[in-house]
């Protein structure tokens, strides 16, 4: 039995069965030991993994691991043509590292989601769909299984931010909602215009199928001649040749899932009206779905497309820094701030992957597991805050470090990794992005030297308003805006050391050995690079 | 041979002890007595380690070795250990200061309640320190660069209940990263360039000067050194920075962390054009003039210090702009020894005021020199200690500073007669900052220990208990350590000291003019700046009212020349404003625009409205059917009347069916 | 022919006094009565057509039934509302609007159509050729026409009964 | 042969003339009216085209629209007579409750 | 005696209509059980004769042979015919206890099942007012003013587009001597002769008339009011059988005109049509309150979205309308099955008063959760995979033709799923998200046959996104055009 199918299936099943089980708070604790399972079982696939697949000219079913393939089913479109779909799921580094960090953060959260009292049934159900439809969405290697697994995701965010969220849930859940799914229908459109172009040919001589496999479409040599995605379709719209449109709207649907500039104005409202827990795998993993999706349909299938919009893509990136940051220092919610820094550190992606030099999508893929640990811990700290006195305004709060020494511990190390302090992952990350970015100029001419030199600024800024809220918030003389608070301003309970200190724990491991994750990732950013590069 | 595999195990220790002392002593709570031995133990062994690898590095040469940290396809980012005499130099000097600092402390930081706390941070810092002092490529540099930072952070920031002393550790942080960032894209510029970080790669490939990259990447590095010592745009944080404790200000902004500038500039000197260096010796000499002024009219005992230790650090940059590469390192390791030593010896005076005014009521500031005097009866020994030290900063024969300040004037002058032209204004700067030096310590020294004590509460008290062991010892090796003896033989030629000799490029020589010229012209201005100081504050109340006098000049100095208010207009101000600006756009524009549903169905509720009301009322004069408001949209056509349903549908499918008729 | 044309044009006259008649009447009784009218001219076409027996058909059920139908319930109505007959017009400029434009459309595409074979008619009685075709190919609309009729009447009996329990 | 075109006008002008009626008269049985007339345009149609393709087909769809069109009025005036119990008027343009 | 032989090829063509007279029969016999007291005995008798003659039996007369032939739609009448049958097993409300109610809809299913199989004009529209005239009636059936006021309407608008449809149908007689749509090539020869402006005054026509039945754009303002004055089992039925064999019809119709030179601008029509009634149906269902009237705007808008592959009426595209044809039959069905019980049960009129139900009945809240996300169109359920199809048909129109007006039509389909999201996510809404304090009487008779019926189709509709291939298979082995 493959074990990627396990840990899908594993959460989906136990769903079910806990929709049957009577409601209770056991079942939370139900909820940690599926996450605790799916660990064990990470492990032992990463003691498996092997880091060092050789990299060939073109993808192959050689550059994955744990290749699981099923025929699913063939639907018969009119007389010559068929579609047929197979349950194709397979990992390699990239995919395999961010399983791990949905892995982790997923136990963090269920941890976490002990504090919830409202129909705790309901909400471990949706838990446990949610977590498979995130490791099914890493693993799927078929783009239907993929489009499956991405849109089942937003049906359960949906109900757990607009059941158990703050008071303008209904308002941030339906935006949320709404927007993802716009987003989906680019990418819908994308999916269609692939598989009818593609041309495949099947075993029996002279038969072709339309084949919506990954592996097979970022071949150029299975599509129709006729299709408009062929290599050479010369009919252009508005200047751009129809790839290059596809590319375009691939890149805004999952933009909008990766809040870039002109598309993110649903996280703030999310992440501030979305229970804790929920913002923590919000933040954490499927901000990361964005950026996986657009590695995956955009820059596999789409590759020299992708370099000719470089220019744009990382202009978006750029302006995502600095518009997040800037956002960031103007906010006085926490909630609101640690949203706008998520979507500042989401632009280094952007900016890494426009790149196409080996240090920058390397930077990239490392931002976005750094960041998947990083902004998990900052909404923890804010959650540990808003447990204890439902207020969230920065300004409400001063001098809490003399009555919360851990948790002022905790913030100071998430901020100061937010900001990029080198003994944390989020400096190696940010550290090689520009590094990928500046080369990239002088390489490949893809990116104009101004660009990574704006994003150092932005840097700055987010290191502005970290600082500013830790010396607002935790610095300085106690006082708290209504008196009734301090005595509930109790230091962290053994479960929320247990989450933070588990995450810095991580995110100072990254920092310090990046070589562990690096080499899982530097293969599978090769393969990425051998089909950008030529 | 043995001895490298020794040497470098030894090197591994000084770095990494830093470190688990750091995790040791804040996890572990320690009771007081234990901490103070482990923490000064600890310090020392550093300090015989790196003294030991000194001695090795004397003999044979630089030693280097370096591991992997990040390798992807084509290229590896390293980080590892290049250790020339110059390190193994600032090592010693780096282990020794911190080793006084620690003992210093165990009785100034006695009885405060997060000494543990305190003791961590320093051995984090030391090993930050170090890890700079080693730092083989630009990467491990700008990581350690960093850590220092945050070290200083969290120093100055140790008594976190003090707004002000929280400020002031932000301020810190981030002016260091504004320094950093162009660090940053200094490194970026050599990665894209040259694909390598390592310094000694980077020295044996000989760069052209008048490659623009290599001028553009040496002009982003320096921005280091004036984020991280404190130079003209980026200095304004030095001060706030005496919020700390006064034995952090002593290791941290008088001896290392400052000077780790300046040793960046020593370790990327082969990489400097001469049009930077040429920057490096404007910003050095304006840095020097402006903190000197400043220090005139500075009233708290560590501020002065502050400001003159940013002065000799202009000083040190002038040197290394004019090419006095040795000369600095020189001045660099002379100045740890007696600015440290002036620290210690404040904060002796201010741990001793302290004790006197726990009785009192209101609160009075203990470093105000103002409430001070006369306290030569009082403290002799300190007294001592801070006059020879003072010497030492002036430039007073028999000193290590006169020997190493003057290197760097004659320098300057050395090279000022080369260039010619407008470039003699620097040793001109040089001599002018020789003066006003001489003059503000005498200031210091007459409103310190001469005169009568200002405050009741000194005059009466009987003779202080004598002062602890562990602040005299301290002070007494400062003290000893500026002397020139411990340099070179002869007290007036720098040039035969055995420091300046054992630098890696040996072929530095004595200037050719006249060395005893410039040294006569230096110590007339010395005498004169002592005898201005002596008439002004001779007598000390009417010399502070000169101060305290509201002239331009007065408050433009006290003010540091207005740094703060020019910061928060300039920079601070504009961006927390485009901040404001950022989360007003959120809110009203992009918010409207993208959310298209919403302004999609309005948008389509008028223009269904106008064709409706257009194609009814045009015919018909219906009676008064109103139509609903915006969101009422195909309803109002919904009005319920068959006939008109019928007419609607009739008429769209005829004029249909005219227009695909043309 | 002189003849049949003269017979034709006097239908058509009678027709379209009729029809416009009812236009214009604005009392309900005098449409009803105008319609009768109208329908004995169309009679008189179909014979003129040679289809004696539609324009039979025509007589018996239209004017028979449906309109002495439509009498009664004006009848039948009005007593109830106590109402006078006479009704106004409504929407009467957007009505005609559309009117002209249809007859316009129409009257433009009609010149353009293209008549199928025009063949002589084959003198056959055409009620006994109906009567074949009614059994022979439209056998099924024949049975269906039934169902229609039953189900119509199941209905409107059943309605019917609503509207006396008043 | 008499040519049919004046025919084929006449059941145009009739078709305007019940649609005129049923779109412009306030009365639920002025509708009606309204409808046969259309109904009758219709039938004359199929009349004339069976002429001129020599086949019967045309009125045997001629008979069968004189029976559905009675069908109609039947029923059509079987609401009529409830909706004037409720509403007290047979003005159908009056009846506008049900909106939106 | 030619009439006797005439008689016998008759009866042979009759055979394959073999169905309608079952129904027939089960007319006349739910007639004559008027009379006896079978009602006062077993209140479920009429259902049972209902479900007897109009669904199992039409199945098991049809032989096999023709069933395979063209049987996919016939089985879907059927089947509707069942879960009618079904929904008024345990029916309370008196007013449809008695036969005549059985009686309407039973003709409503012959017409349906006339006009699904016939492509003779005269037997199309006689079918066509076999559904329309018991519509009329049923639409009045609880004798409230506003259901009358609805009869009203409809009747005058049915009557009308009748009228019209005859008219156009006439015109075609008349160009091209046939009222069998069965030989196409004979008919494009005769249409092309005619000039453009003729064709599409005719084709309009017609094409106005089938509107009327299938609701879409110019010729749907009658729905909305229909069907929310109509029982609500019958509203299911508005919804389902027309449909189909409204476009069914106009499927063989569009067949036709595709082989003419004029079908660039009769697909014009279709697209106005279509673009409107898609763009109507879902701004409208945003601002609605009530559930069945959003639910009317809402299949005006899957009308409308029905349209878009017979634009470009290729082979493929045929089968993907087909197979959203079925899929929207079934969703409809299970649609209204919910509506009705939520009405019997919490007394459900307006979206407001599905507040809090959402923990009363959490099975059935949660199936017709499944339900709207299939109407809407997301992954996990059939409804997508319907969807899919018909953005690949758009797509195949947009590379075959490489008319721009398909990219236009893909966007805009596009945007109207996000805003059928908006508004089919109110109910889950309001059930789910929002707590009623006092919740109306609570009907307490247990629906153990509908939520059973809700269960089967809502499983259905899932399978058919895992399985799609056992539906398309069904569909595709049918060609219609005999």
């Amino acid at each position: 039995m493959n074990w990627l199918t396990i840990l899908i299936f594993l959460p989906i099943l136990s769903a079910l069965v806990v929709g049957l089980l009577p409601t209770g708070a056991y079942l939370k604790k139900i909820n940690i030991a599926v996450a605790g399972l799916q660990l064990v079982v990470f492990s032992w696939m990463a003691i498996g993994f092997s880091t060092d697949v050789p990299t060939s000219s073109e993808y192959s079913e050689a550059s994955f691991q744990f290749v699981e393939r099923a025929n699913w089913f063939e639907l018969g479109l009119g007389a010559n043509n068929s579609l047929d779909v197979d349950y194709f799921v397979a990992v390699d580094g990239i995919s395999f590292s961010l399983i791990g960090l949905s892995i982790v953060i997923l136990i963090i959260a269920a941890v976490s989601s002990l504090s919830i009292q409202k129909n705790i049934k309901g909400y471990v159900v949706l838990f446990l769909l949610l977590n498979g439809a995130i490791i099914g969405c890493f693993a799927a290697l078929d783009l239907f299984l993929f489009y499956l697994f991405f849109e089942f995701m937003l049906l359960p965010m949906y109900f757990l931010i607009g059941i158990w969220g703050g008071p303008r849930r209904e308002y941030a859940s339906i935006k949320f909602f709404l927007y993802t799914l716009l987003g989906s229908i680019l990418i819908l459109i994308v999916l269609i215009a692939l598989y009818s172009s593609s041309y495949v040919p099947t075993g029996v001589e002279g038969v072709y199928s339309h084949s919506l496999n990954l592996i097979d479409l970022s071949k150029a040599a299975n599509y129709h001649v006729e299709g408009l995605l062929h290599a050479e379709q010369s009919g252009t719209l508005l200047g751009l040749t129809w790839r290059h449109w596809a590319f375009v709207l691939v890149f805004i649907g999952f933009g909008i899932k990766l809040p870039m500039f002109p598309f993110h104005t649903w996280l703030p409202d999310a992440h501030v009206e979305a229970p804790t827990p929920i913002s923590v795998i919000l933040a954490g993993i499927l901000l990361k779905v964005g950026g996986y999706g657009l590695i995956r349909m955009g820059y596999m299938l789409f590759p020299s497309e992708a370099n000719d919009l470089a220019w744009w893509v990382a202009l978006m990136g750029v302006i995502s820094i600095i518009y997040g940051g800037l956002n960031a220092l103007g906010s006085n919610d926490l909630k609101k701030l640690i949203a706008y820094s998520s979507v500042g550190h989401m632009g280094f992606v952007l900016l890494g992957l426009a790149s196409a030099t080996s240090e920058g999508v390397l930077g990239a893929t490392y931002q976005m597991i750094s960041h998947g640990l990083i902004s998990p811990m900052l909404f923890l700290v804010s959650g540990v805050l808003y447990d204890r006195t439902h207020n969230r305004e920065i300004n409400n709060y001063s001098g809490l470090a003399s009555k919360m020494k851990l948790l002022t511990v905790a913030a100071v190390v998430a901020f100061f990794a937010s900001l990029g302090l080198p003994m944390f992952s989020g400096f190696v990350a940010e550290l090689l992005t520009l590094l990928g970015s500046f080369k990239s100029g002088a390489t490949n001419g893809l990116l104009p030297h101004w660009m990574p030199v704006v994003a150092t600024f932005g840097i700055v800024i987010s290191a502005a308003y970290a600082l500013w809220t830790i010396q607002r918030m935790f610095f300085g003389p106690f006082s708290v805006k209504e008196q009734s608070w301090s005595d509930q301003l109790y230091d962290l309970t053994s479960r929320e050391k247990f989450m933070l200190f588990s995450l810095a724990g991580l995110i100072l491991f990254l920092g310090v050995f990046p070589s562990f994750l690096i080499d899982m990732l530097d293969q599978s950013v090769a393969q990425l690079l051998i089909l950008m590069q030529n | 041979m043995e001895g490298i595999d020794f040497n470098i195990a030894l090197i591994h220790y000084i770095l990494f002890s830093g470190i688990i002392g750091f995790v040791i002593m804040s996890v572990i709570s320690f009771n007081k007595r234990l901490l103070v031995v482990l923490g000064t133990a600890l310090a020392l062994s550093q300090c015989l380690a790196a003294c030991w690898v000194y001695g090795f590095i004397a003999q044979n040469g630089s030693l280097s070795s370096s591991v992997n940290w990040i390798t992807f396809q084509s290229s590896t980012l390293s980080l590892g250990y290049w250790v020339t005499t110059e390190a193994a130099l600032m090592l010693c000097v780096v282990t020794l200061v911190s080793t006084l600092v620690n003992l210093f402390s165990s009785v100034y930081m006695g009885k405060d309640p997060g000494i543990r706390r305190y003791y961590s941070y320093l051995s984090f810092f030391v090993f930050a320190m170090n890890g700079i002092v080693l730092a083989d490529n630009l990467l491990m540099l700008f990581v350690f660069w960093e850590l220092v930072g945050l070290a200083s952070y969290l120093l100055i920031g140790f008594w976190f209940d003090k707004l002000p002393a929280a400020k002031a550790s932000m301020k810190a942080f981030l002016m260091n990263k504004v320094g950093d960032v162009g660090f940053l894209l200094g490194i970026l510029i050599v990665w894209s360039n040259w694909g390598t970080l390592d310094l000694e790669v980077l020295k044996s490939m000989d760069l052209d000067f008048n490659n623009a990259a290599v001028i553009a990447a040496g002009a982003m590095l320096i921005f280091g050194t004036i984020g991280k010592s404190a130079q003209m745009p980026l200095s304004a944080w030095l001060p706030d920075a005496m919020e700390g404790p006064t034995p952090v200000s002593a290791l941290i902004h008088a001896a290392t962390m400052v000077a780790a500038g300046i040793y960046l500039l020593g370790r990327i000197y082969f990489m400097l054009a001469p049009e930077v260096l040429v920057a490096l010796a404007i910003i050095g000499a304006v840095t020097a003039i402006t903190a000197a002024l400043t220090a005139t009219k500075q009233f708290d005992i560590k501020k002065v210090l502050a400001y003159s230790t940013i002065s000799q650090l202009g000083y040190m940059v002038m040197g290394m702009g004019v090419g006095g590469y040795a000369q600095s390192i020189f001045h660099l390791t002379t100045h740890a020894f007696f600015k440290a030593g002036l620290f210690l010896a404040a904060g002796a005076i201010i741990h001793h005021l302290h004790h006197a005014l726990e009785q009192q009521k209101e609160p009075v500031d203990p470093q105000d020199m103002r409430i001070m005097g006369g306290l030569k009866s009082k403290m002799p020994f300190t007294f001592v200690v801070f006059l020879t030290c003072t010497l030492a900063l002036v430039g007073f024969p028999f000193t290590s500073g006169f020997l190493s300040k003057d290197s760097i004037i004659h320098q300057s002058v050395e090279w000022a007669n080369s260039h010619g032209g407008w470039t003699f204004i620097i040793p001109i700067i040089g001599f002018a900052v020789v003066g006003i030096t001489a003059f503000y310590m005498t200031r210091q020294l007459l409103l310190v220990f001469f005169g009568e004590p200002r405050h009741e509460e000194f005059s009466s008290t009987t003779k202080p208990k004598p002062s602890a062991l562990s602040f005299s010892i301290p002070l007494g090796i400062l003290a000893v350590g500026s002397l020139w003896f411990f340099y070179s033989m002869n007290p007036f030629s720098a040039e035969k000291s055995w420091l300046v000799r054992s630098f890696s490029d040996a072929n530095y020589q004595y200037p050719p003019v006249s060395h005893l010229l410039t040294s006569g012209i230096a110590l007339t201005l010395l005498a004169a700046g002592v005898v201005f100081g002596y008439t002004r504050f001779g007598k000390a109340e009417q010399g502070m009212q000169l101060d305290e006098a509201t002239t331009w000049n007065n408050r433009l100095l006290r003010n540091n020349w207005f740094q703060d208010k020019i910061l928060h207009s300039l920079v601070v101000g504009p961006i927390l404003r485009l901040a404001g600006l950022t989360v007003a756009v959120e809110k009203k524009i992009i918010d409207a625009i993208v959310n298209a549903f919403g302004v999609m169905m309005v948008v389509l509720g008028k223009v269904s409205n106008i064709v409706d009301r257009l194609v009814v009322d045009m015919f018909v004069s219906l009676s008064a059917k109103t139509i609903g408001a915006g969101g009422q949209a195909f309803r109002s056509l919904q009005s319920g009347k068959v006939y008109l349903y019928i007419t609607y549908a009739f008429l769209i499918l005829i004029t249909l069916t005219i227009i695909l008729i043309y | 022919m002189e003849f049949t044309n003269f017979i034709s044009y006097f239908f058509i006259a009678i027709v379209v006094v009729a029809s416009s008649g009812i236009f214009l009447t604005k009392n309900v009784l005098y449409a009803a009565l105008l319609l009768v009218f109208s329908m004995l001219g169309l009679a008189g076409i179909y014979v003129l057509l040679n289809a004696e027996f539609v324009a039979v058909t025509q007589i018996m059920i239209y004017v028979g039934g449906v309109l002495v139908l439509v009498v009664f319930a004006i009848m039948l109505a009005h007593n109830y509302s106590g109402k006078p007959l006479v009704v106004e017009n409504n929407n009467l400029k957007l009505g005609l609007f559309t009117v002209v434009l249809f007859v316009g459309v129409v009257g433009y595409s009609i010149s353009g159509v293209h008549y199928a074979v025009q063949k002589e008619q084959d003198g056959a009685n055409s009620v006994e050729a109906i009567g074949v075709q009614l059994i022979s190919r439209n056998l099924l609309s024949f049975e269906l026409i039934a169902v229609f009729l039953l189900v119509s009447l199941v209905g409107a009996i059943y309605f019917a009964s609503k509207i006396r329990k008043t | 042969m008499m040519s049919l075109e004046p025919f084929l006008y006449l059941a145009g002008f009739m078709f305007a003339i019940g649609f005129a009626v049923l779109v412009i008269k306030r009365n639920a049985i002025f509708m009606l009216v309204g409808l046969e007339l259309m109904l009758n345009a219709v039938n004359l149609n199929f009349v004339v085209f069976s002429k001129m393709h020599g086949t019967v087909e045309g009125q045997v769809v001629a008979v069968f629209v004189i029976v559905i069109a009675a069908c109609e009025v039947a029923v059509g005036l079987a609401i009529i007579l409830n909706i004037y119990k409720h509403f007290k008027n047979i003005d159908h343009h009056s009846i506008n409750e049900l909106k939106g | 005696m030619e009439l006797k032989n005439l008689l016998e090829n008759q009866i042979v063509l009759l055979k394959d209509f073999l169905p309608v007279g079952v129904m027939a029969l089960g007319l006349v016999v739910l007639l004559m059980s008027e009379l006896t007291a079978l009602k006062t005995r077993y209140p479920n008798a009429f259902a049972w004769i209902f479900i007897v003659f109009f669904s199992v039996g039409p199945l098991f007369v049809e032989p096999l042979s023709v069933l395979e032939a063209k049987g996919s739609f016939n089985i879907l009448l059927s089947l509707s015919a069942l879960v009618f049958g079904l929904q008024n097993w345990s029916l309370t409300d008196k007013s449809r206890q008695n036969s005549e109610y059985y009686a309407l809809v039973g003709s409503i299913f012959i017409g349906a099942y006339v006009l699904l199989n016939t492509s003779h004009f005269l037997v199309a529209i006689i079918g066509l007012e076999l559904m329309s005239i018991p519509a009329y009636l049923l639409t009045c059936w609880n004798t409230k003013k506003s259901s009358y006021e609805a009869g009203l309407k409809y009747f005058i608008y049915g009557g009308f587009s009748t009228a019209v449809l005859l008219y156009g149908v006439s015109w075609w007689y008349g160009a091209t001597g046939f009222l069998e749509l069965g030989s196409i090539e004979v008919l494009v020869v005769a249409l092309n002769q005619s000039s453009t402006p003729f064709v599409l005054m005719t084709a309009g026509c017609i094409v106005i008339g089938l509107a009327y039945k299938i609701a879409a754009f110019p010729m749907h303002f009658w729905s909305p009011d229909a069907y929310q004055e109509a029982p609500t089992p019958v509203v299911g039925l508005f919804a389902v059988v027309p449909k189909i064999a409204g476009f069914v019809f106009l499927e063989k119709l569009t067949l036709v005109l595709m082989g003419t030179t004029h079908w660039q601008s009769v697909q014009k029509i279709y697209l106005l049509l279509a673009v409107l009634s898609l763009l109507l149906g879902n701004l409208a269902a945003l601002k609605q309150n009530k559930a069945k009237r959003m639910m009317a705007y809402s299949s005006i808008a899957h009308t409308g979205f029905m349209l878009f592959p017979l634009l470009h009426a290729s082979e493929s595209n045929l089968s993907y309308f087909h197979f959203y044809l079925v899929l929207y039959a079934f969703m409809n069905m299970a649609l209204f099955l919910f509506l009705d019980y939520y009405e019997r049960k919490f007394d459900v009129s307006s979206l407001v008063d599905f507040k809090g139900l959402g923990s009363k009945s959490v099975f059935m809240g949660v199936l017709l959760l499944i339900l709207l996300i299939s109407l809407t169109g997301l992954p996990p359920t059939g409804g997508f995979i319907a969807k899919l199809l018909i953005f690949t048909g758009m797509y195949e129109g947009l590379v075959q033709s490489g008319d721009l007006i398909f990219l236009f039509i893909l966007i805009l389909a596009g945007i109207n799923t996000v805003i059928a999201l908006f508004y089919y996510l109110k109910i889950p809404y309001f059930m789910f998200m929002k707590k009623e304090a006092v919740v109306k009487k609570i009907n307490p008779k247990s629906f153990l046959v509908v939520n059973f019926l809700g269960f089967i189709l809502v499983f259905l509709i899932t399978v058919s996104f895992f399985m799609p291939t056992w539906l398309m298979g069904i569909i595709n082995n049918v060609n219609f055009v005999q």
